[in-house]
């Protein structure tokens, strides 16, 4: 193809750890003639890097923080476009017994009851705010020695649990593509209190001139189409499907 | 250029309303980094001293190792130290992992080389100087080793004191060996990685700026102790 | 200066600390077409030659001729690239029974006491002892007031008596020095000369390069004159000084040209 | 262990099955540090030489800051550099940040202060030595640091290649500043940073040892050109 | 040697590139009550003294007297602690047109003739011609065969000569020298006091410490005796050698114990 146009996205850690990026950016490239650059960082830091200007477009998780991004004018419009799910993952034995709970706030429940190490982000990503609200949700605050707070992004929460035998929780594309298991296992999922969704938001060139506002627009255009839907919704890792598009065509 | 003033503020701020967390977090760096120092500075000071004294068959391809080692990346020893002390690890039993240990045993892995190979330097000029007299003298290997220790003691601070500065701006290995955990083994480095991938940059940059004037006080205090740079060269 | 003489005269036995009385002599020394190269340049050599169980052997020879080079060969400090040297024993105890002044004075970074003891300290010897025998040297040599100056502070002229000191504390069997005189007045001269000569009276082998011909008739026995890198006369004192052999000492020792 | 040995076998498959994608990542390695220590070291050599040569005021406290900031925590720099060259800093018009650019010039921030300090410890002694001479022969302040760069090359050498497995080795502040795009800013650190986050550890080990590797042919390389440890001191 | 003092004789005209004729002379050199201190120790001083415009002062003094001190502080050198130091021109003009030569030679790691031409560098002369003078001094000074060795492998006597060919290569209007000639043999001490009275002879005013009588002798006009960090008498030299006033220099002379 010709000399593509190049634009850059940041998106979080737990997106890259999917592996979905190397399925879509070719699938782009191919359609598009754009050459997307993912800059992989925090969800703050995604999104500072957005306001500051130095990427064209942010894919993010994080409700709340979107919407104070949007506020400040720092993007045009978000633009929800796919969802996965958050899972609890910890020691096979599973000490605490959350398997057999009815929902997420009844095992964090029995984790706390148990005193079982429960490993967190505590780095105010998306996943961690996540976390938090569950947590409030079960009427919890979580403190204490079992409860460890490590600052650090999915991978490195994954890999501090799997070498504490800890409980933890996971967007499930890190969790499917993590190589460090060892004793860990996925012990609860699937209650819709454990939604993920990913928005796209461009940055608004208003604000700064310089970024490919074309770019982005056509992009999202491509990512609300129906080669990403099929593409999403296609993409598997061992045998389970990661993510489901729900982006609505204007 | 606001938000590196806005990190100053940040860092001064912090310093004068004596946050206890940020004391609590200086602490531990430096007592991480100050036993990593000692550590390091037991093994990397004779071996400095040892390499350059003896004349071996592998000694080029020895010193050629230990300055490619110096450049040791962290985040590879993190992994390697990570592995040997997890608990399907050798040296899982131990339940180091996550432990300010495992931290002063990843930033000696990172630093020994780094003092070794700067103390080499030093010890091998000083050692021209000396050779013929301390050879005439029949001195022993570890006499030599001694003499040059002791005689070249201010140039093997700036030895020690370089690895104390790699260790306590070290943040790649204590991460994944240390974990961050919060009242138990979190570093300034570790912090400011954390402030940065929450996008609080200026205060992550306050932290910074904590933490290399806590690296210059520890120099100054040290070459005032020892009154290098102002008396002539011994 | 007679209290020197008396303690000067069991400076070899000090140095050992056990079985004075039967211990095998460390001479005669005998090089057998010994050579010395540096980056395949011949420095010295092929030199034949037997150092005796005594005497007061005096090597001269013009600036570059190899006066150095073979007192370090002898030593064991440079490499032999040719030929043998053996002592009377083997190398690793005829080792630690030598001394050696080297022409530039080598200072360590420590105290003229501490300096002149050391030696002793690697030894073993208490720190206390070391320190009170280095002190008595120190004085020994005229540096009694400079004790506890640092030693790369010392003029020129006391560099050369601490090495002196340092070289004697030990009580070496041999003793090589090269040009250690020249920086000192007079009087020093004189001084080291006598404690040198009492050094030999009890017992210490001594060779010794100078370029100062009245020196050198005062002390040698034996005289080794040196020529482009090999021996090129040698023979007793007396009859060196009265009569040269070769046209080339003669020369030397007028000081003319020696081409 | 075994993921030690793993990591190990790993290495060792990439490099014979010749990786296109690894052999990019190195050569941007090699690209970013080698640029960096190119231009650290051309400010670092005479800086070094300088703080030798000259007596000041302040040149106590100059030291003892450098050797500070021969610490100076790689996260830092990348966040300064990021904050000056982000399209709302300073320098935004520039349009460098997340290119090769951005990278050398943290790391000629973070490399220059270690190749400024262990050069100025070289040069010190030989400045102790060659210091009446040149006062003599009355060399302007240039000629002497000129002198004394150029005769004390080989042990500047020490600090260049210091500096340059240090740049090889580092990771918070590329990181930060480069953005580890893949097939643009991504280098070895930052794939590891990235397989360890991955949980794929015995890869990430494995590229660490081909970058190990790297620094060890570089610095056996240029010791093995100029000669070094094998003639005498000069 | 005929050639040399031909050569020698245009020496100090040859270090000034420009307005040789008309150019203010450097000396008389006035020291009053200087003093020199090295960690509130006094080494020499108070000392008063004048330098005039032509001579060749020789320095004699025991060990540690401070002969060394007083060059290096004339040369600037050493920092002076109290009193003054005036040359008869601005300091910095002044430090331009001196040389030294050390009691222990310095060896920058380079090659003997690089060593020799560095001065000349050091000036602006370009590097082929600064190449050619320096083998011709080389020559001068004995060193010819030893051209591209490096100066720090050279013999104690060969350091010695490269230093002088250095501090003479730019032709200096004062050259001080302490104990230029300690390691050389008597072939080339002669030969080098030749070239020493051939640079006296084109113009260079001469201070040199030496322990050698016979060579104080032969070369001083002008004797400067030290005595514990003080000039203790002073005047021309046939008187001084002939009469020395004071009894400690009296001793001195005849190498007797001064106390
Ligand atoms: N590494 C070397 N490479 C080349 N030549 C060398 C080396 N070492 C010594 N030489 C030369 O070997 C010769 C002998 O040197 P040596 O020091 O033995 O002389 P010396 O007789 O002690 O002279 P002096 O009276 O000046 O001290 C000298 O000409 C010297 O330049
Ligand atoms: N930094 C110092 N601290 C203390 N004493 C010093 C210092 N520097 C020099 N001295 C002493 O000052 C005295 C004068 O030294 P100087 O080198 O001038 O003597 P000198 O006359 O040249 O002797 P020599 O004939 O032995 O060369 C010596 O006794 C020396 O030990
Ligand atoms: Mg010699
Ligand atoms: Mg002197």
């Amino acid at each position: 193809p010709a000399r593509a146009e190049v634009m850059r996205m940041a998106v979080t850690t737990s997106f890259e750890n999917s592996g979905l990026a190397d399925v879509l950016l070719p699938a782009i490239r191919e359609d598009t003639g754009i050459e997307v650059q993912l800059v992989v960082v925090g969800t703050g830091q995604a999104l500072r890097l957005g306001a500051a200007g130095d990427v064209d477009a942010v894919l993010v998780h994080a409700r709340a923080a979107e919407e104070e991004f949007l506020a400040a004018g720092h993007g045009t419009h978000r633009r929800e476009i796919m969802y996965n799910d958050f899972v609890l993952i910890g020691p096979q034995d599973d000490p605490a017994g959350i398997a057999g709970a009815e929902s997420a706030a009844e095992a964090l429940k029995r984790i706390a009851a148990a005193q079982a190490l429960f490993v967190s982000r505590g780095d105010d990503s998306g996943t961690h705010k996540k976390e938090l609200s569950l947590w409030s949700a079960a009427g919890i605050d979580p403190a204490g020695g079992w409860y460890r707070p490590i600052g650090a992004g999915m991978g490195a929460a994954l890999n501090t649990a799997s070498a504490m035998n800890a409980y933890v929780m996971s967007d499930r594309a890190s969790w499917l593509n993590f190589g460090n298991k060892s004793d860990l296992a996925l012990l609860f999922a699937g209650d819709p209190a454990l939604f993920n969704q990913y928005a796209y938001i461009p940055v608004n060139p208003a604000l700064h001139p310089h970024v490919r506002a074309d770019l982005a627009l056509r992009l999202e255009e491509w990512l609300v189409g129906a080669r990403a839907k099929e593409l999403i919704n296609g993409y598997r890792v061992n045998g389970e499907s990661l993510f489901v598009f729900n982006a609505v065509s204007k | 250029m606001d938000s590196i003033l806005q990190g100053l503020g940040q860092a001064f701020w912090l310093i004068i309303t004596f946050d206890p967390d940020l004391y609590e977090i200086i602490a531990m760096s430096l007592r991480v980094s100050l036993s990593a120092v000692l550590v390091a500075s037991a093994i990397g000071l004779p071996l400095g001293a040892w390499l350059a004294v003896n004349r071996f068959r592998w000694r080029r391809t020895t010193i050629a190792v230990l300055n490619a080692l110096m450049g040791l990346p962290p985040v590879v020893v993190g992994l390697f130290v990570y592995l040997l002390l997890s608990r399907s690890g050798p040296f899982g039993v131990l339940g180091l992992l996550f432990t300010p240990s495992a931290m002063i045993i990843a930033q000696v892995i990172i630093i020994t080389p780094l003092i070794a190979s700067i103390s080499h330097q030093a010890i091998r000029d000083l050692w021209a100087e000396y050779h013929d007299l301390l050879i005439s003298m029949n001195a022993t290997r570890g006499q030599r080793i001694r003499a040059l220790l002791w005689d070249g003691r201010r140039a093997l601070l700036t030895a020690t004191l370089a690895g104390f500065g790699r260790a306590i701006g070290e943040v790649g290995a204590i991460m994944i060996v240390g974990g961050s955990i919060e009242h138990s083994t979190r570093v300034l480095t570790t912090a400011i990685a954390l402030e940065t991938s929450k996008g609080n940059l200026e205060f992550a940059l306050g932290l910074g700026v904590v933490l290399i004037a806590l690296a210059v006080a520890v120099n100054m205090t040290i070459h005032g102790l020892s009154g290098t740079e102002r008396a002539p060269a011994w | 200066m007679s209290t020197l003489a008396g303690t000067l005269a069991t400076g070899a036995a000090q140095g050992c600390e056990a079985g004075a009385g039967t211990r095998q002599p460390l001479l005669p020394l005998v090089l057998e077409r010994a050579e010395a190269r540096a980056r395949g340049k011949l420095l010295i050599g092929p030199v034949d030659l037997t150092l005796g169980r005594s005497g007061f052997t005096i090597v001269m020879g013009p600036n570059g001729s190899g006066k150095t080079t073979l007192l370090r060969l002898m030593h064991g400090l440079q490499r032999l690239s040719a030929g043998t040297i053996r002592w009377n024993l083997p190398e690793p105890i005829a080792r630690k029974r030598q001394a050696y002044v080297f022409q530039a004075p080598i200072m360590m970074r420590r105290s003229v006491l501490d300096s002149i003891a050391y030696p002793l300290l690697l030894r073993g010897t208490p720190r206390s002892e070391a320190r009170a025998r280095a002190a008595d040297w120190a004085v020994r040599v005229g540096l009694g007031a400079a004790l506890h100056r640092p030693a790369p502070v010392l003029s020129g002229g006391e560099k050369q008596k601490l090495a002196l000191a340092r070289a004697l504390i030990g009580g070496p069997e041999i003793l090589f020095l090269d040009e250690p005189c020249a920086n000192l007045d007079g009087r020093a001269t004189r001084e080291i000369e006598t404690i040198l000569l009492d050094a030999r009276a009890g017992g210490t082998r001594i060779v010794m390069a100078t370029h100062d011909m009245g020196q050198a008739r005062r002390l040698a026995s034996e005289v080794l004159f040196l020529y482009g890198g090999r021996v090129h006369e040698s023979g007793a004192a007396k009859g060196f000084f009265a009569a040269p052999e070769t046209p080339e000492a003669r020369a030397f020792m007028n000081g003319e040209i020696v081409e």
